[in-house]
């Protein structure tokens, strides 16, 4: 059953992310395992994965990954698809049988071009032309999904634990050099297959543990620049807001750590004239990009991940290095089971982000 | 250091005052003739009237020479000073040596030369002894409990007159000063009846004008004082008593007994012939100094510097007695004080109306500018003088709240000639005068 | 020495001060009994012309030329305290400290006696309740000694630091 | 004219088991309404005169006076309330137009009371202000789309901005509507709080460019005391075009309130009424209006933020959007409550609307529009509370002005009298002898105590919401439900119904 509800949704969960610096890949397993650990921080409402560089043959093309309720959806979005898209290959996602896992949607996958034609009418970037109709798609089409968006990455989630999640949709098959999990407890709602986190925008991926009580200010702040909120969700609007400032206001990623999870006055109080400029530029246009409320986060891209907590740390957040592995995780046990004796373990503090990067990929990340 | 003062008065006190603030271990010796704990001359009337005891006439509380280590050796007369070995030689012989030396002996009553003035209840009105001997003399007369030596509440007090014997108590005063009129009211309020008898043709001349004498002459009638002014005795007749006092203009009044208060003069036998320079009194400057090095004089017995004449003068009144004593105290030790602030000023009252008065009061003259309030329905008057827009001199009658502003004014001899007009106004003080004056006045 | 001041700008004329001033001379300190049963004379004066108005107490003079021309020696000044203190018990209503203040803040008796009544600086409450229930601060308890003779400004200044405003 | 059929409509009560004559009451009303009887040696009152200031009870040593409601009931009539009524006497008597001060006390829905706050139970925590960094720090100006940086990585397209350190402000109140004392309080409380106040459309005295840095200097009709030094002395200009107690119409200071120093700060002659066309007669329209905010950008170097004051009237959205557009910094609405030191009490009470519907719209609009995040929505007009501050700004305003409760907490007992220049408080009065009962430094404390408070208790709410920063509170609806609200209601506030 899909329904979007029209509250917000509040969940607490799990997170857990692995990044190999060198780009090599590796399966699905070690992170099912990591996330599995934190079985208890889930409540079966809700799991999920996102693996980049899973698709190296379509590597140029968008990875279009779809929930549909019913065949109805179905085709009224591959009509859309069809229009909007040259598509290269249409496929349902291999899932396997799993006794926990019930009700799943149709889940499909496109790789998938712009049309040309279309595209230069739009005026857009191929990037805003794509996110725009994955706005349309989520907006307008009834019974139908976008699970996730972007090239060589993709999103694979549903209700249920997060190790029966994997295991549902086999990612011990898939090799990706970053893989994002997260485990769900909503509060609220009966879980709903789109609902799960991760949330995803284009290349944009975020998994989040948290509650965001700047939702409704950074909603009706992101929505004046053409996002429609319609998940109701944190996790949606904080893609969102990377979006918007990373890629759109092509802010470098450290003033938007700066703007999401800003420092505090006092702090900035303390800083360089230069530095406090700046940092209080940034709170003063960017104010409505505050991320208000308990949350770690762990935004996946292709060139790697950024790591997460609200500025005052109310939410968990631990990282590990082992050679060119970065691990992060609600809790270290969870990095543990998988990286018993880790070169470094470290818990970072309230708002000072964890990047891990693709070496040879530039901090600007676009 | 070794001080000596002579005098036990206000001078004296002032002076060890003074001393005490520069020199805690200097020897401090007070020689005086008579014998009491320091105690407040003007008092006395209070004292002859019952309106305080011996204690509340000490002038300071009893530990007062003990606290400031002064070594008293009263009721001695000082006989004789030597200049050159500084020393004072006492009636006994005693000889007190001195580094400084003040004389602060104050003044005493002249008696004019009138026929039978040697009788013995012919007496004056300065001191403890004084009152002593008119309270003996009441009661010979038959006034009972009238005081001197013991302390009666007011209310207990009996007055024996008519009921007891044939004629009321009576007694004549010679002189309407303040010191007469002091005393006359002392024994109105004994129930003795007064004359005041006045060669000045009205009371307290030197304290008042015309207009403000007849108010005060008026009230102290209304209390039952009669007065003969502009007359004088001429003889005090009786045997070894004065029984009737006959007067020039020819009356004979009877009395019990008679006062004479025609004045106070420094008392400056002492000094006489020891080459300290004398006038009127002994002359001294600003600092108290008399002309002999290390000898000083404060007082009633100094002549010193009378601000708004400008010339040196007798100012025979407390406030500058002690502030002379205190200048000329500070000054023994070595400190460098002067006293310019003195001129005559007079506070004073006579049954339950008060009256201050200060500077000239009587001007002659062009550059005197005179401004007077009066209303004499209650008894209030209220005149000030000005000499070029400056307050020279002021009468207050019944209405004395504030008087020390004017006052004040006078010692600064402050220019107030663009509040004139408002100086006599009910609301008079210092809002009368400017924000920037006000604030530098109160503002410290 | 802290003294009393009076910052006319913000006096209203109310006379509280003399109200409170009463009551905490009585023997009741009670306000309603102090005015109603007993006869006490506020130690403070108001001077006002309506739109400018200060009160005014002893200034406790440092050479406090009411302590020498005072014939009774009922007042002193306190070398401690600075306080020219008044014994009432010695007074004799001689008014001679009347002619001497140059700031004319000492008060006959409004009841007739033979006594004054003059500024203590309610040593016996610490604070003096002028200043405590003056209801504009205009009055204020401080320590002017450093700054004396210097200007309005500094003297302002010193007035916020040394609590012209209270909480 | 013969009788007047005026009636009290105050009752002043004495109990003279506690008066003692001191008579603080009688000096202290400048209404006259107390007296002193020699022959009865008894305090009177004149009830007539009696305006319920409250100064007289307040000061009052023993406690022994109480004002009470004039007892006199006309027959009982829900139509022609004895308000109306005794209106119609006033008016038969003198012609005039019915005059009335501060804001409109009238029994209209009061929208703040209608609204709830939200509180994080178990899914987030909340925040405890005391032990946790709460920041209410709020910048008021235009905001660029986004930022950009040059090759130092130094931001290049940020407008001058206001820093507030709460989101408080004290709105305009003109020197002549109010005491030299009264702007000497708000303005050194202003700066000491790091907050702005608002000159009013009175001039800037010259004792209160000291304050300049957190001072609003206003451009209205009059013009009054503008001129360059003062649009440079400010941290920002407003152009007042309306007042939420009297929109449409201008202002008029009686000439007995302009003194030498009003005078002066004016630029008007001493003794004449000072009268505030009702509309700037150089704006006819936006585009005027444009010139206008131009013209003084221009004219202090495009250095400071200028804001435009409107009231809260029917289309204020569509006249919102079209000052942002205008180039304004800061649009500042003031809603129909707010308050007036003289306005005709029929317009107070009568025109504009409810600034909690205004601000809902205008927010609204401005999102629409996409406008909203690059100007500044300032509101007042009856902030009674803290709540109010937190439900105004999650509605989507940047900041609040203060009027009232300013003048509240400088003393103010909301007699409404303003106009007759007798303020016993010393606020709205130019007497030198009742101006002075204010005393600024006590002014300036008590309205710092109240930014104090008030700031306090949004950080509680804040904190309570799992919030630590104004700005995630800012038109953040969702922290909002209503009550007792209908269907429009909601919608135009874009809030839900409390349990939904």
């Amino acid at each position: 059953m899909r329904r979007i509800p029209e509250e917000k949704i509040m969940s607490g969960c799990a997170i857990s992310g692995i990044l190999d610096r060198k780009g090599r890949r590796f399966s699905g397993e070690e992170i099912i395992k990591s996330i599995a650990l934190m079985h208890d921080r889930s409540n079966g409402l809700g799991g999920g994965f996102a693996a980049y560089g899973i698709y190296p043959e379509y590597k140029e093309q968008y990875a279009i990954h779809m929930f549909y309720d019913d065949l109805q959806a179905k085709e009224e979005v591959e009509d859309f698809l069809e229009r909007h898209f040259m598509i290269s290959l249409a496929e349902e996602i291999p899932t396997r049988k799993v006794k926990a896992i019930t009700n799943s949607p149709l889940i499909w996958r496109y790789f998938v071009l712009p049309d040309q034609h279309k595209l230069e009418q739009a005026n857009l970037s191929e990037d805003d032309y794509v996110a725009r109709c994955v706005f349309k798609i989520n907006d307008q089409y009834r019974g139908a999904f976008v699970v996730s968006s972007g090239k060589n990455m993709g999103v694979f989630k549903g209700v249920g634990y997060p190790e029966d999640i994997g295991e549902f949709y086999q990612l011990e098959q898939y090799e990706a050099y970053l893989w994002t999990a997260h485990g769900r407890f909503p509060t609220n709602t009966p879980g709903w297959w789109g609902g799960a986190h991760p949330f995803t925008l284009l290349d944009w991926s975020i998994v989040h543990n948290g509650e965001i009580s700047s939702y409704g200010a950074n909603k009706r702040y992101i929505e004046m620049f053409g996002y429609k909120c319609t998940m109701m969700t944190d996790t949606e609007v904080i893609t969102y807001l990377f979006d918007l400032l990373l890629r759109k206001h092509k802010l470098p990623l450290e003033l938007v750590v700066k703007a999401v999870a800003a420092p505090l006055w006092s702090e900035i109080d303390r800083m360089g004239e230069k530095e406090k400029k700046i940092a209080s530029g940034i709170r003063a246009v960017y104010g409505s990009t505050l991320l208000n409320g308990p949350f770690s986060i762990i935004l996946g891209h292709k060139n790697g991940f950024v790591a997460l907590n609200d500025r005052i740390k109310l939410r968990p957040l631990v990282c590990a290095e082992d050679g060119e592995r970065l691990y992060v995780a609600s809790e270290e046990s969870a990095i543990r089971e998988i990286c018993p004796e880790p070169e470094k373990v470290w818990a970072p503090r309230g708002g000072e982000p964890v990047i891990g990067l693709l070496e040879g990929s530039s901090e600007e990340w676009l | 250091m070794n001080y000596v003062i002579i005098g036990n008065s206000a001078a004296g006190i002032g002076a060890v005052e003074g001393i005490r603030k520069y020199d805690q271990q200097g020897k401090i010796t007070i020689i005086a003739d008579e014998p009491y704990h320091t105690y407040s001359r003007p008092l006395i009337s209070y004292y002859l009237a019952g309106k305080v005891n011996q204690e509340q006439m000490k002038f300071r509380p009893d530990d007062f020479y003990e606290k400031n280590r002064v070594e008293t050796i009263l009721g001695k007369r000082a006989v004789k000073i030597d200049q050159s070995s500084k020393t004072v030689s006492l009636e006994d012989g005693q000889q007190i040596g001195f580094d400084k030396l003040l004389l602060a002996t104050g003044g005493k009553p002249f008696i004019p030369p009138i026929k039978g003035s040697e009788m013995e209840n012919i007496l004056t009105f300065i001191k403890m002894d004084d009152v002593r001997a008119i309270a003996e003399r009441l009661e010979t007369a038959g006034v009972k409990d009238c005081q001197g030596r013991e302390d009666y509440p007011e209310k207990e007090r009996t007055v024996v007159t008519g009921h007891d014997q044939l004629r009321p108590v009576k007694a004549v005063i010679l002189g309407a000063g303040l010191i007469g009129l002091k005393a006359a009211e002392a024994l109105v309020k004994l129930g003795v009846k007064v004359t005041v008898v006045e060669l000045a043709d009205r009371v307290l001349s030197t304290i008042l004008d015309h207009e403000a004498a007849a108010l005060v002459q008026s009230h102290l009638e209304d209390k039952g004082i009669s007065f003969e002014l502009e007359d004088t005795i001429e003889e005090f007749i009786g045997e070894k008593a004065v029984r009737k006092v006959r007067l020039k203009s020819g009356f004979v009044i009877n009395c019990d007994l008679a006062i004479v208060a025609v004045g106070v003069r420094p008392k400056v036998n002492l000094v006489e012939g020891t080459g300290i320079e004398i006038n009127r009194g002994i002359l001294v400057n600003k600092k108290m100094e008399t002309n002999i090095e290390d000898i000083y004089a404060a007082g009633d017995v100094a002549e010193g510097y009378d601000m708004l004449k400008g010339t040196a003068g007798v100012i025979p009144i407390w406030p500058n007695a002690y502030n002379q004593g205190l200048t000329a105290g500070e000054n023994m030790t070595g400190a460098d004080k002067t006293y310019e602030e003195g001129f005559a000023r007079n506070s004073i009252g006579f049954f339950g109306l008060p009256m201050i008065t200060a500077g000239i009061i009587n001007p002659e003259g062009d550059e005197y500018e005179i401004l007077v309030d009066k209303a004499v329905e209650d008894n209030t008057y209220r005149k000030v003088v000005l000499r070029d827009d400056k307050i020279v001199g002021f009468i207050y009658l019944n209405k004395v709240d504030r008087a020390g502003i004017l006052t004040g004014l006078i010692k600064e001899q402050q220019d107030i000639g663009d509040i004139k007009e408002k100086i006599l106004a009910d609301d008079f003080g210092y809002l009368t005068f400017s924000e920037e004056w006000r604030r530098a006045k109160l503002w410290k | 020495m802290k003294k009393v001041y009076a910052r006319e700008e913000y006096c209203l004329g109310c006379k509280l001060c003399e109200v409170y001033c009463v009551t905490s001379h009585s023997e009741s300190k009670d306000v309603v009994k102090a005015h109603k049963m007993e006869e006490i004379t506020p130690r403070v004066i108001v001077e006002s012309t309506g739109e400018v108005s200060f009160a005014l107490q002893c200034r406790h003079c440092d050479d406090a030329p009411c302590t020498k021309a005072c014939i009774t020696g009922a007042l002193q000044k306190d070398p401690e305290t600075g306080i020219v203190g008044y014994n009432q018990e010695k007074c004799v209503g001689c008014w001679t400290c009347i002619m001497t203040c140059p700031y004319g803040a000492i008060k006959r008796d409004e009841y007739g006696r033979s006594i004054i009544s003059k500024c203590d600086l309610c040593i016996e409450t610490g604070e003096p309740v002028c200043v405590v229930n003056c209801p504009n601060n205009a009055l204020v308890f401080i320590d002017l000694a450093e700054k004396q003779g210097e200007g309005v400004e500094e003297q302002d200044k010193l007035v916020k630091e040394q609590g012209g405003c209270r909480d | 004219m013969a009788l007047s059929y005026k009636n009290p409509e105050f009752l002043i009560e004495r109990d003279y088991d506690k008066c003692i004559n001191c008579r603080v009451c009688e000096r202290q009303c400048a209404n006259e309404a107390h007296y002193y009887d020699e022959d009865l040696d008894k305090m009177m009152a004149i009830d007539k005169n009696c305006v319920n200031c409250h100064r007289c009870v307040t000061l009052c040593p023993t406690d022994a006076l109480r004002i009470r409601k004039y007892p006199l009931e006309f027959k009982e009539n829900y139509n022609w309330t004895g308000e109306m009524i005794n209106n119609i006497y006033k008016q038969a008597e003198t012609g005039g137009v019915l005059l009335t001060g501060m804001g409109n006390p009238t029994k209209k829905k009061i929208y703040w009371d209608h609204l709830l706050l939200n509180a994080s139970q178990v899914t987030n925590p909340s925040i405890d202000p005391l032990r946790e960094p709460m920041e209410l720090k709020t910048f008021l100006g235009r905001k660029p789309e986004r930022l950009e940086f040059d090759q130092e990585g130094n931001i290049t397209n940020l407008p001058p901005q206001i820093e507030l350190e709460t989101p408080i402000m004290f709105s305009a109140m003109s020197f002549g509507s109010i005491s030299l004392n009264a702007c000497k309080s708000l303005a050194r409380a202003a700066s000491e709080m790091g907050i702005m106040y608002n000159t009013g459309e009175g001039g800037l005295h010259q004792e209160l460019y000291q304050y300049g840095a957190n001072t609003i200097v206003q451009v209205a009709s009059g013009r009054f005391g503008v001129h360059q030094e003062y649009l440079d002395a400010g941290a920002a200009i407003e152009i007042k075009i309306g007042q939420g107690a009297k929109p449409g119409i201008g202002g008029h200071l009686p000439g007995e309130k302009v003194g030498e120093e009003v005078s002066r700060t004016r630029m008007i002659p001493k003794g004449t009424d000072a009268l505030s066309p009702a509309p700037h007669h150089d704006i006819y329209s936006i585009e005027d209006l444009r010139q206008l905010i131009y013209a003084l950008k221009e004219a202090t170097d495009y250095e400071k933020p200028v804001s435009v004051k409107i009231s809260a009237v029917h289309n204020v959205a569509a006249i919102a959007s079209g000052i942002a557009t205008a180039g304004a910094d800061i649009i500042a609405i003031d809603g129909y409550r707010g308050g007036t030191g003289a306005a005709p009490t029929m317009i107070r009470d009568n025109v504009g609307i409810p600034i909690e519907l205004a601000l809902a719209a205008v927010d609204s609009r401005l999102r629409e529009e996409g406008l909203r995040n690059q100007v500044s929505l300032v509101i007042g007009g009856s902030i009674r509370n803290s709540a109010d501050i937190v439900k105004a700004i999650a509605l989507g305003a940047d900041a609040v002005y203060i009027g009232s409760a300013a003048l509240i907490a400088l003393g103010c007992h909301m007699c409404q009298k303003c106009y007759t220049g007798k303020c016993n408080w010393g606020i709205a009065t130019q007497r030198p002898d009742l101006v002075k009962r204010l005393n600024p430094e006590i002014g300036t404390e008590r309205l710092k105590n109240l930014i104090r408070g008030w700031s306090h208790e949004i950080k509680e709410m804040l904190g309570g919401m799992g919030i630590n920063a104004i700005e995630s509170l800012r038109g953040n609806r969702l922290m909002l439900r209503g009550i007792d609200l209908n269907e429009k209601e909601l919608e135009i506030l874009g809030i839900k119904h409390a349990g939904e």
